[in-house]
């Protein structure tokens, strides 16, 4: 196991990095086939002055001489100069902004876990009755309520009704509950469906029924016996989402004007802030490659049949 | 099966009830904290592109940098009239091409060190640099031989530019030619000073984006200093001590921040967040005006807002066609009804009293004229329909909101084909500049208060004319005004340019910009004038 | 006073499609001590009896009522889940079929095997693991201190199933309820298990209801024998009694249905020779005994003393030192540097209209050897040589023909057939496929008289698998790979997961065919008594080689090699001898 | 043995389909969340030629944000248009994209991972990487930059969308694949002498439906909700066209004030994704033969 494991974990290393660099590739062309430029601006500015500025980040050489220098930096863990922000790097930009997200994403996890994990255990330990219906009922309701939703939503009865939070920001711990609730419901949704189908699997699984026949409680067939297994599809679902969660929502952000990394992530793009848009893409590719593999980490622990292959 | 079912339950409901409890004592809001301690609180449109005077463009840049850094010259938080800035004095020279400053002796940088007239030599030579590629170095070009500097050309020496520091405190500049606005200009941040010492620390004075714009790097002569910069966040300005008017300013802190959603930004407001908002949505405006009286503001803004048309793609190359299209628009109807801030409909294309001058009415509102313009121009090509226009906007609910009124317009009065094209930003400014488009959506802020900074656009080489227009006896009507003898004279010619436009319709302005915001009582000596200009020495916070 | 008593016990299932009897009034009593086997045919309501007196039947749909159900003095029946679950593990333990299953793949071994003692509380974890190691060690798990951490997959089946029981015993129940718990395991390990259970059940002094398809099982094990049909118990009494004079038509039938090493059959005796079932028009159903001619019956069952010399015909399928080696991936480079030798040169041929049984426990590579000459696994050396073609090299479409000659019939009936395809789609796409039948409508006529050949109805056509028996779907399995017209079939253990019973009809129909349409079988199994029955001659495999090959009759009567002997040995035999034999000793 | 009673005799033809309809129809959640749906597409599809008192481009500037009234049956918005015919308008779109995109998503990844997880070996490894590699491009930068390169347009856009979602679907699929080709009736099939195309096309699609379509029911409001995102940005359907989504996104911000503007185009939208939901639920039902008794 320990050979595999660490065996497992340098393959997947050494796999990210074709990876990480055909996605540097991709991404560089992409971002350069967009029509508008990072320096365009509303007024026309003369044209010798267009070349000054384009001279000085070097974009009056031809694309491939630009691509071997962007490459060659990368290399260097250099990811250059934001165009947008002038006075800022890349990398100080996503040091900065990605604690916020991964604050955020976090709490939100917590809370998607919290609603999603005991509405989808007692849907499903109480299968075609009231219990069942309610919660998997506010789960659609949930999965039909996009952010852009939830969110003026919460703020109307939290902060304008209630007068319990502030509507926006990102200054007290206060400030993050509304915007992970909001960011959470939506995957508390998905995880009580995810849930209570995993638990009406492991359920109906004759190792249950042998456990009953020890005398266990129902608490215990559900954690000790029944949990590990049903939690399968949520950690498969969760490797994905946790990266979409933790890199930042560029609607939460801008609703509730939090400083996270979903912003720079969609402004990058909409800037044609060259620098930014490769960074951020890299970036958020590192985080699902590394949380991809830690879910499998995870699942080959809770799934001891299970190989890393 | 029950009893694990109910344990969670009873643990989760517990753990929110217990959230709940912890959430309900109320803090105080800032705008609350703020009128105790003179903190103002700014809602500030979006994240500065950085805060080098040399580097950035844009609005929420030059409020932020206001605080920060002072032109040789001010204005009057009313009226706008130049005031002395960091010049105490200046004269200016009987042909109106040397003006000559007397720098303040007790101004001082924000660390302490001697304010100079090399400071400035330093400054306009460093955005005049070519490789510092400024883009806003064009608005130097008024100054004698800076044009040939930043364009680079056959290297051109310094000491040609009208640039001179005659002593410490006796700078000299000298015009390419006299222009009436100049001290206005001046007050533009490409015109004001930075630190030499603090960019040669951080780097060669050509380099850009240098960390010297970081708080604790940042050296101004503003009444101000950078005390914070959170990306996205917020920005925290505080007194500068070393200020040569420090005893005057009452605040004790400025917090920007950078709000880009309307709707956060008046929610922000409402929850006592920031003391003034950038703008409001339109579609609370109506709710606003009924439940805030006293807070939501419209102020005149120089801006207008029009709509390009490309005289270079059939039919807008038809004269009659552009006209009938400006003829059919319900100015009045869409003030009212859309925009609803008090917007002033716009018959012409320069504000009215923009340095003093107000067009005569150019346009009107003339369904029935504009349709027999419409059926000569089908009787004239011999065409049945009128081929399709779209209407070219970028991605904004309240530009959405106009297209979708003006394609009803010129539908429903006009029986034209109108289609809608929605671009983002950046493509869509490629589309305006490679001029791919029929009708485009623009608007146009005054960068000074002179009506040259409307006009100049139609010029047959302005830069943002975009529209494939070029009229002679226009070009020359501009030019005439920027050397005319007396003021009578100039306006004369702004006149029938702005008769030119009417006819000729290479735009269709539609209103003139009203700035409506959320200002919350507390604020004092915050005078609406029309460029939106806030000198902060002035304000102070008083609860009511 | 009995430790166990039941009287009248009903489960109902209530579905949407109605009551479903499982259980269907039956009374019985256990005392301590003794060993109860109940028998009966998968769906007979067995299980789900046993399942109910501890109250493990979910709870709706099924529905519990008896008229008395009591435990040494508690009234299991009126006892709420509370009293059931003190009970459950700590003086009612059970044992289930599968040991694959039953065992929770999440925990470990250790975990698992002292559940019982932490959640009744019987004993501090160190002294449960102790139990266990010493428990663990009594079942035959050798050195199990270093296997506590184990996970269930690490683990084979029989050993699986020691842990089982282990985990049943430790809290040295009064009760153990062993559900087919040996179904699933090979002769040699079933008998280990059988020895095992009734030891530690003597020693602990536990009673035992082992639940159990075999008679040859209970012969082997039961002090007491009920046998169970649709729901009822049919007759029960001593296991002697029972055997030696069975009343009810069923036992009887379920006693001669079983085909023995130590008689040669040509066909097998039926339950259906015994009795005669009708419907009744409100679903319920009459039984009536049909007398039986025992004369006649020996008379058409046995087999001629001589059989036909099929070693003259040419052979049909030759294999030459058959090998399939699967590589292992090891280490930090994922090299191949070691390979499981499934098949290890096997030789063989078959003539043409005969059977090869091939016999030998669970990984000794005969089922690979099965597949390996259809090419469904690729092997690794040797010669397939199949009517005077050599298959090895062959690609798909140079098997294409072949497949039309040589077919496979699987040993999960439930699994070898596509959920989604109804039985008219399921026959009448191979005809598709090699081109058999002019048009649609010859295939469907062509399929109707497969169905009938293999005994089914042709309204099944539009059916899908789930809506049948196991031994119905073993006869679509059949009736599809004859839908080719092969000549030749392996049969890869394709009646194990039966029921005695309707294993006898499976093999009658697979004779049959044989006779009738002149098929050559490859005959998988590890059942030597239905090898015996089927094959002219059997191969033993042991770890991928052939270690004893022999006409049937001949290995049987003398087995040359200890391990075949061994095997032999291991099957339950419910014979009288057998079980006077036992009860003598006990 | 068999309790199954005889039923009438084998129609010809009898297939999966066939029997999956007659089992739909007796699942009376499904029957009702098909009966919702169908009324809705059909209200959205003939609506705006049946009412035409309004269109749903049609501004009337002084009548912007009228409550709900006996004209205007779900109110007005900023313009004056009528939301009742926006919101069958938006239906439109928003049912073509969801479909569509789907569609383009179960088609890519049904094909992909099915053919990733029989061939196995190499070319699987190879396949999978190149999901990994999608994976790991963020999905709104990717749609953006598409868009903005290739010009917005209505194909484009469920093009995009269906063709980021296929990942999921080509994983599950990839998954289902690679426990089915070792089940025993596909070793039959191969024994039968198949061809690897009917065997996945008779033998292991069919029993991909389940999970299939649950995923599909789960694409769809995904998909619109996407849109709906898009839309957010600039980047969903031109004016005056609209869709659910964008009517949503619209209505949110104004919900405290002209609550009709959001309250109906939600409605549709939710009344749409829970009878999709139900009729997914059904279907995979009625597409398990297994499941018919339970």
């Amino acid at each position: 196991m320990q050979t595999s494991l660490s065996r497992f974990i340098l393959v997947r290393l050494l796999q990210a990095l074709p990876v990480l660099f055909i996605i540097a590739t991709l991404t560089f062309f992409m971002v350069r086939l967009a029509p508008g430029g990072p320096f365009s601006g509303e007024k026309k500015i003369p044209k010798e002055i267009q070349a000054n500025i384009e001279a000085h980040y070097g974009f009056d050489k031809p694309l491939h001489v630009q691509y071997v220098r962007y490459m060659g930096h990368l290399l260097r863990g250099d990811l250059g100069p934001s165009f947008k922000y002038v006075g800022w790097d890349v990398a100080e930009l996503i040091r900065r902004s990605f604690p916020v997200s991964l604050q955020l994403g976090v709490f939100a996890l917590l809370i998607a876990l919290g609603l999603g994990l005991p509405a989808g255990i007692i849907a499903a330990l109480h299968k075609n009755t009231a219990a069942d219906y309610v919660p998997m009922g506010m789960a659609m309701v949930g999965i039909c309520l996009p952010t852009f939703v939830m969110g003026p939503l919460l703020i109307l009865l939290f902060s304008s009704g209630l007068g319990w939070f502030s509507p926006m920001g990102w200054y007290s711990w206060r400030d993050l509950v509304l915007p992970s609730l909001t960011l959470g419901l939506y995957y508390a949704a998905y995880i009580a469906r995810l849930t209570r189908g995993g638990m009406l699997e492991v359920l109906s699984q004759d190792y249950i029924r042998t456990a009953r026949a020890k005398g266990a409680s129902t608490s215990r067939l559900v954690f000790v016996h029944a949990l590990r297994g049903a939690l399968q599809p949520v950690i498969t679902f969760l490797g994905p989402a946790m990266a979409g969660l933790i890199s930042g929502s560029f609607i939460i952000e801008t609703i509730f004007f939090i400083p996270g990394l979903g912003r720079f992530f969609v402004n990058a793009a909409f800037n044609r802030d060259y620098t930014m848009v490769i960074g951020t893409v890299l970036f958020y590719a590192v985080l699902i490659l590394a949380l991809n593999l830690i879910v499998d980490i995870v699942q080959a622990v809770l799934n001891p049949k299970s190989r890393l292959e | 099966m029950n009893r694990a079912g109910r344990k969670v339950f009873c643990l989760a409901t517990a753990i929110f009830l217990a959230a709940f409890q912890i959430s309900c004592q109320r803090p105080l809001s800032n705008v609350e904290s703020g009128n105790r301690d003179q903190v103002l609180h700014l809602g500030n449109g979006t994240e500065p592109q950085g805060l080098d005077p040399h580097i950035v463009t844009g609005v929420p840049e030059h409020n932020i940098l206001s605080a920060l850094l002072e032109g040789l010259v001010t204005e009057d938080p009313k009226t706008l009239q130049p005031q002395p800035g960091a010049a105490e004095s200046w004269t200016i020279s009987p042909d109106g091409l040397v003006y000559t400053f007397r720098l303040r002796k007790n101004a001082r940088w924000s660390n302490g060190d001697a304010h100079t007239a090399q400071d400035y030599v330093y400054s306009f030579r460093r955005i005049l640099n070519p490789a510092l590629g400024a883009q806003y170095a064009y608005m130097l070009h008024v100054l004698r031989g800076a044009r040939a500097f930043n364009e680079g050309k056959s290297k051109v020496a310094w000491e040609t530019v009208g640039v001179e520091a005659l002593d410490d405190h006796t700078l000299r500049l000298t015009l390419e030619h006299p222009t009436p606005y100049f001290l206005e200009l001046l007050n533009h941040y490409s015109f004001w000073p930075v630190h030499p010492g603090t960019i040669e620390r951080f780097g060669a004075f050509e380099k850009r984006g240098t960390p010297w714009t970081r708080p604790g790097n940042f050296v101004g002569n503003g009444a101000f200093v950078l005390h914070e910069w959170r990306v996205n966040s917020r920005i925290i300005a505080t007194p500068n001590p070393h200020y040569w008017g420090a005893a005057n300013v009452a605040l004790k802190a400025i917090h920007f921040y950078p709000i880009d959603s309307a709707d956060t930004e008046e929610r922000a407001y409402r929850s006592g967040f920031i003391h003034r908002t950038q703008t409001v949505p339109i579609h609370r405006i109506d709710d606003l005006r009924e439940r805030r009286p006293g807070e939501i503001k419209f102020e005149t803004y120089l801006g207008t807002y029009f709509y390009r048309l490309n005289v270079t793609k059939k039919p807008l190359d038809d004269a009659r066609v552009r006209r009938a299209l400006a003829l059919s628009v319900d100015r009045a109807g869409l003030v009212s009804n859309i925009t609803r801030g008090g917007q002033q409909p716009a018959f012409h294309f320069c504000p009215p009293g923009t340095g003093g001058f107000t067009a005569g009415v150019g346009l009107k509102y003339d369904v029935e004229e504009a349709k027999r313009l419409i059926a000569d121009y089908l009787k004239a090509t011999g065409q049945s329909r009128v081929p399709p226009i779209e209407i070219l906007y970028n991605t904004s609910e309240s530009h959405k909101v106009i297209a979708e009124a003006i394609q009803g317009m010129w539908r429903d009065k006009l029986g034209l084909d109108v289609k809608l094209l929605n671009q983002e930003w950046k493509v869509y400014l490629d589309s305006v500049m490679q001029a791919n488009y029929l009708t485009s959506r623009a608007g146009w802020i005054g960068d000074y208060n002179d009506p040259n900074t409307f006009l100049d656009m139609w010029l047959t080489d302005g830069g943002n004319n975009n529209t494939g227009w070029t009229h002679a006896r226009y070009d020359e009507l501009i030019r005439q005004a920027s050397r005319a003898p007396d003021i009578a004279a100039r306006l004369a010619c702004f006149r029938e340019a702005e008769e030119i436009l009417a006819r000729e319709v290479p735009v269709v302005p539609l209103y003139f910009y009203v700035n409506v915001t959320m200002r919350h009582p507390s604020v004092q000596g915050w005078h609406p004038n029309v460029l939106d200009h806030h000198p902060y020495q002035h304000v102070r916070l008083k609860a009511p | 006073m009995p430790l166990l008593e039941v009287d009248n016990l009903q489960t109902h299932f209530h579905t949407r499609d109605g009551v479903v009897r499982a259980v269907d009034g039956i009374s019985f009593h256990l005392e301590r001590g003794e060993i109860l086997g109940l028998v009966g045919e998968s769906g007979s309501g067995k299980s789900v009896s046993c399942a109910s007196l501890l109250g493990l039947v979910p709870q709706p749909p099924g529905r519990i009522t008896a008229a008395r159900m009591h435990f040494d003095g508690h009234d299991l029946h009126a006892g709420d889940e509370a009293i059931l679950r003190r009970l459950r593990g700590r003086r009612i333990a059970m044992i289930f079929q599968d040991p694959m299953t039953s065992l929770n793949p999440h925990m470990t071994i250790v975990e698992q095997v002292i559940e019982p003692l932490l959640i009744h509380k019987l004993a501090t974890r160190g002294e449960a693991v102790n139990q266990a190691v010493a428990l663990l060690e009594k079942v035959g798990i050798r050195d199990a201190r270093a296997r506590l951490d184990s996970y269930p997959h690490e683990f084979s089946g029989g050993m699986r199933q020691r842990v089982m029981i282990a985990m049943a015993l430790i809290t040295r129940p009064e009760i153990l309820i062993a559900d087919e718990p040996t179904t699933a395991l090979d002769v040699t390990v079933q008998a280990q298990i059988l020895k095992l259970l009734r030891a530690l059940a003597h020693e602990v002094g536990a009673a035992v209801i082992f639940i159990t398809h075999d008679l040859g099982v209970v012969a082997e094990l039961a002090d007491r024998v009920a046998v169970m049909r649709r729901g009822r118990i049919v007759e029960q009494g001593p296991v002697l009694a029972v055997f030696e004079n069975p009343q009810h038509p069923y036992t009887k039938g379920l006693l001669a249905c079983r085909p023995r090493l130590d008689t040669p059959y040509r066909i097998l005796p039926t339950v259906a020779d015994f009795m005669e079932v009708t419907a009744t028009a409100d679903g319920g159903e009459v039984v009536r005994e049909k007398p039986v001619d025992t004369a006649r019956l020996r008379e058409l069952t046995l087999a001629a003393p001589a059989s036909v010399a099929r070693d003259v015909a040419p052979p049909l399928l030759e294999v030459r030192d058959l090998k399939v080696h699967f590589a292992v991936r090891r280490g930090w480079f994922r090299t191949s540097n070691d390979y499981v030798k499934a098949v290890d040169g096997v030789s063989f041929t078959i003539p043409r209209g005969a059977t090869l049984g091939l016999v030998g426990e669970s990984g000794c590579g005969k089922t690979t050897t099965g597949r390996a000459l259809l090419k469904l696994i690729e092997p690794t050396a040797g010669s397939i040589t199949f009517d005077g073609r050599a298959l090895e090299h062959l690609d798909a479409a140079g098997m294409l023909p072949l497949r039309k000659r040589m077919q496979i019939v699987f040993q999960d009936p439930y699994a070898s057939l596509n959920p989604r395809l109804t039985v008219e789609q399921m026959l009448t796409e191979p005809m598709v496929v090699h081109g058999l039948g002019a048009d649609a409508a010859a295939r469907r006529a062509r399929a109707v008289a497969l169905l009938e050949e293999v005994g089914l109805e042709p309204r099944f056509m539009r059916r899908y698998p789930h809506e049948f028996s196991g031994g119905q779907r073993q006869r679509l399995c059949i009736a599809r790979a004859l839908a080719v017209e092969p000549e030749f079939i392996v049969c890869d253990e394709c009646v194990s997961a039966l029921d005695v019973s309707v294993q006898a009809q499976v093999l009658n129909l697979l004779k049959a065919l044989q006779a009738r349409r002149g098929l050559t079988y490859l005959f998988i199994s590890h059942d030597l008594s239905v090898v015996k029955f089927m094959a002219d001659e059997v191969a033993v495999m042991q770890a991928g080689r052939i270690v004893e090959r022999a006409p049937a009759q001949e290995l049987y009567r003398a087995p040359k090699m200890d391990y075949t002997r061994a095997l032999l040995d291991a099957v339950p035999k419910a014979d009288l001898q057998t079980l006077r034999a036992r009860q003598g000793k006990v | 043995m068999s309790t199954a009673t005889p039923t009438t005799p084998a129609p010809e033809g009898a297939s999966l389909w066939h029997d999956a309809w007659l089992r739909l129809r007796q699942n009376r959640m499904a029957v009702a969340g098909f009966v919702i749906f169908a009324g809705i597409t059909l209200l959205c599809l003939f609506g705006p030629t049946f009412f035409t008192r309004h269109a749903y481009d049609k501004t009337q500037l002084e009548a912007h944000f009228k409550n709900p009234d006996a004209t205007h049956w779900f109110g007005t918005d900023a313009l004056g248009r009528d939301v009742f015919i926006r919101v069958l308008k938006g239906g439109q779109i928003s049912l073509a994209v969801g479909f569509l995109a789907t569609a383009v998503s179960i088609l890519i990844g049904v094909t992909y991972g099915a053919c990733s997880g029989y061939v196995g070996g190499k070319l699987d490894a190879l396949m999978m990487r190149a999901v990994d590699i999608l994976y790991s491009l963020p999905f709104t930068i990717f749609v953006i930059l598409l868009m903005v390169i290739f010009g917005r347009n209505f194909i484009l856009l469920f093009i995009a969308i269906g063709a980021v979602e296929w990942l999921t679907m080509a994983r599950i699929v990839r998954g289902q694949v690679l426990v089915l080709k070792h089940a025993e009736f596909v070793e039959a099939a191969r024994a039968l002498g198949y061809s690897t195309p009917r065997i996945l096309a008779h033998h292991i699609l069919p029993n991909l439906l389940g999970p299939v379509i649950i995923y599909a029911t789960l694409t769809v409001p995904a998909v619109m909700l996407l849109e709906a995102v898009l839309s957010f940005l600039g980047l969903g359907v031109q004016s005056p066209m609209s869709s659910w989504g964008l009517l949503i996104q619209e209505g949110a911000e104004k919900m405290d004030i002209y609550p009709w503007l959001l309250i109906f185009p939600a409605l549709f939208f939710s009344a749409t994704l829970f009878s999709l939901n139900f009729i997914g639920d059904g279907l995979r039902d009625a597409l398990d033969p297994r499941a018919a008794k339970d």
